[in-house]
């Protein structure tokens, strides 16, 4: 039950080292820097630190309470990642799957729109541009 | 009182610092954006759109006709785009 | 894109190795063995060799097409696992978070009732007792 | 024609092995079932609950109306519990 906040890639694998320990399901999702343009170099992350990891750690106690979950984990990058690198991830473990699906979609609901991440796209000509939020990250919400 | 003010992404290059002290009277948090808007134009071009404008009092967020007595940090913020 | 059916453990890490380049979103699924009477010793998974790689490889071709995944990879385990060990797993990497969760969540569906596999659990007084397949499992596919 | 076929989990108990091969003029899969559980005891307790009952025809699920013409491996089984 834990989330962080970091620069430093991070490994799934080493992240799901004991985790969830006498859970019957473990989900995780992770997402990943992709170039949609065909002219994109990286993603700058720009955060609001120690409002993040506040943040992050009651998304996390909210999802736990809610679908009674045994461990939860969220690690988010911040600073420049490049295209094919690793954002952020979740995992989640509780005894049935339903419980470990749907919290883990909804840590993604909340992260989207609720954690003070700002996205900026650099172009391979070095230009940047701040990622617009979606309307529809905020109409996720509503869906819990 | 006195407030540290942050800005982040787009608002903080249109204010031009990440942070400030400010001294002020206001009430509300709406009431501290029009504060702030009067300061500089790079702040007015900042905290232009209330609609799209996101803050958080003490790193919680809140809206904006949340009262100020008590705070000690506000920052203000277009919306989220982690994940 | 790959199905497998073995008696070894699996390791997410290697699995994931290389999966889903140019993906935005990967999600993964781990069932794993879980004593919810006390007195389980470890569960016993027979399966119908060829036809079981035949049905999960139908099965990731469909949730492939169905929602444009870059990558996907089912393994699913046989014979006897301990309690705390792991089953099976799902991944599935897509352009957006939405197809790459409801992917995972459709080929668990199919995998539950549609893939040859019987599990029987096995008590730690040796004795043994299939499991019955639950109905809501079977209903879960008319979601899709 | 000359079927191979197979039963799995409890029903391979109950018939006592786990593959048979089986003489049959049996049209569709119901047929055949009618002619195993005439074969003994064990078979017919294992093909007992046709409302349960899941069927293969050459490795893919069929329902017990599907015609055999053609078919080379019939497998029978109960509902699957995998994943």
């Amino acid at each position: 039950m834990s989330a962080r906040v970091q620069a430093e890639p991070f490994d799934l694998a080493v992240e799901l080292r004991g985790f969830g320990a006498g859970a019957g399901a473990v989900v995780t999702f992770t997402g990943i820097v992709r170039d949609d343009s065909g002219h994109m170099a990286a993603l700058d992350i720009e955060h609001y630190p120690g409002m993040t990891e506040r943040a992050l750690t009651d998304f996390g106690a909210a999802a736990a309470a809610r679908f009674d979950l045994s461990d939860w984990r969220i690690v988010h990058r911040h600073g420049r990642i490049e295209t094919g690198g690793q954002i952020m991830m979740v995992a989640t473990a509780a005894r049935h799957r339903r419980a470990a699906f749907d919290a883990a979609d909804y840590l993604m609901d909340w992260l989207k729109s609720r954690a003070p991440f700002w996205k900026r796209e650099i172009a391979q000509d070095g230009s940047a541009s701040w990622v617009e939020a979606r309307s529809n990250d905020e109409d996720a919400l509503g869906r819990w | 009182m006195t407030l540290e003010v942050l800005y982040f992404a787009w608002l903080r290059e249109r204010v031009g610092h990440p942070r400030e002290s400010v001294a002020t009277d206001a009430a509300t948090v709406r009431d501290l954006v029009a504060q702030l808007a009067a300061q500089s134009d790079g702040h007015a071009a900042a905290l232009d759109d209330l609609a799209t404008l996101r803050c958080a009092v003490d790193q919680k967020l809140v809206d904006l006709d949340t009262p100020l007595a008590g705070a000690r940090e506000v920052a203000f913020f277009p919306p989220m785009t982690g994940g």
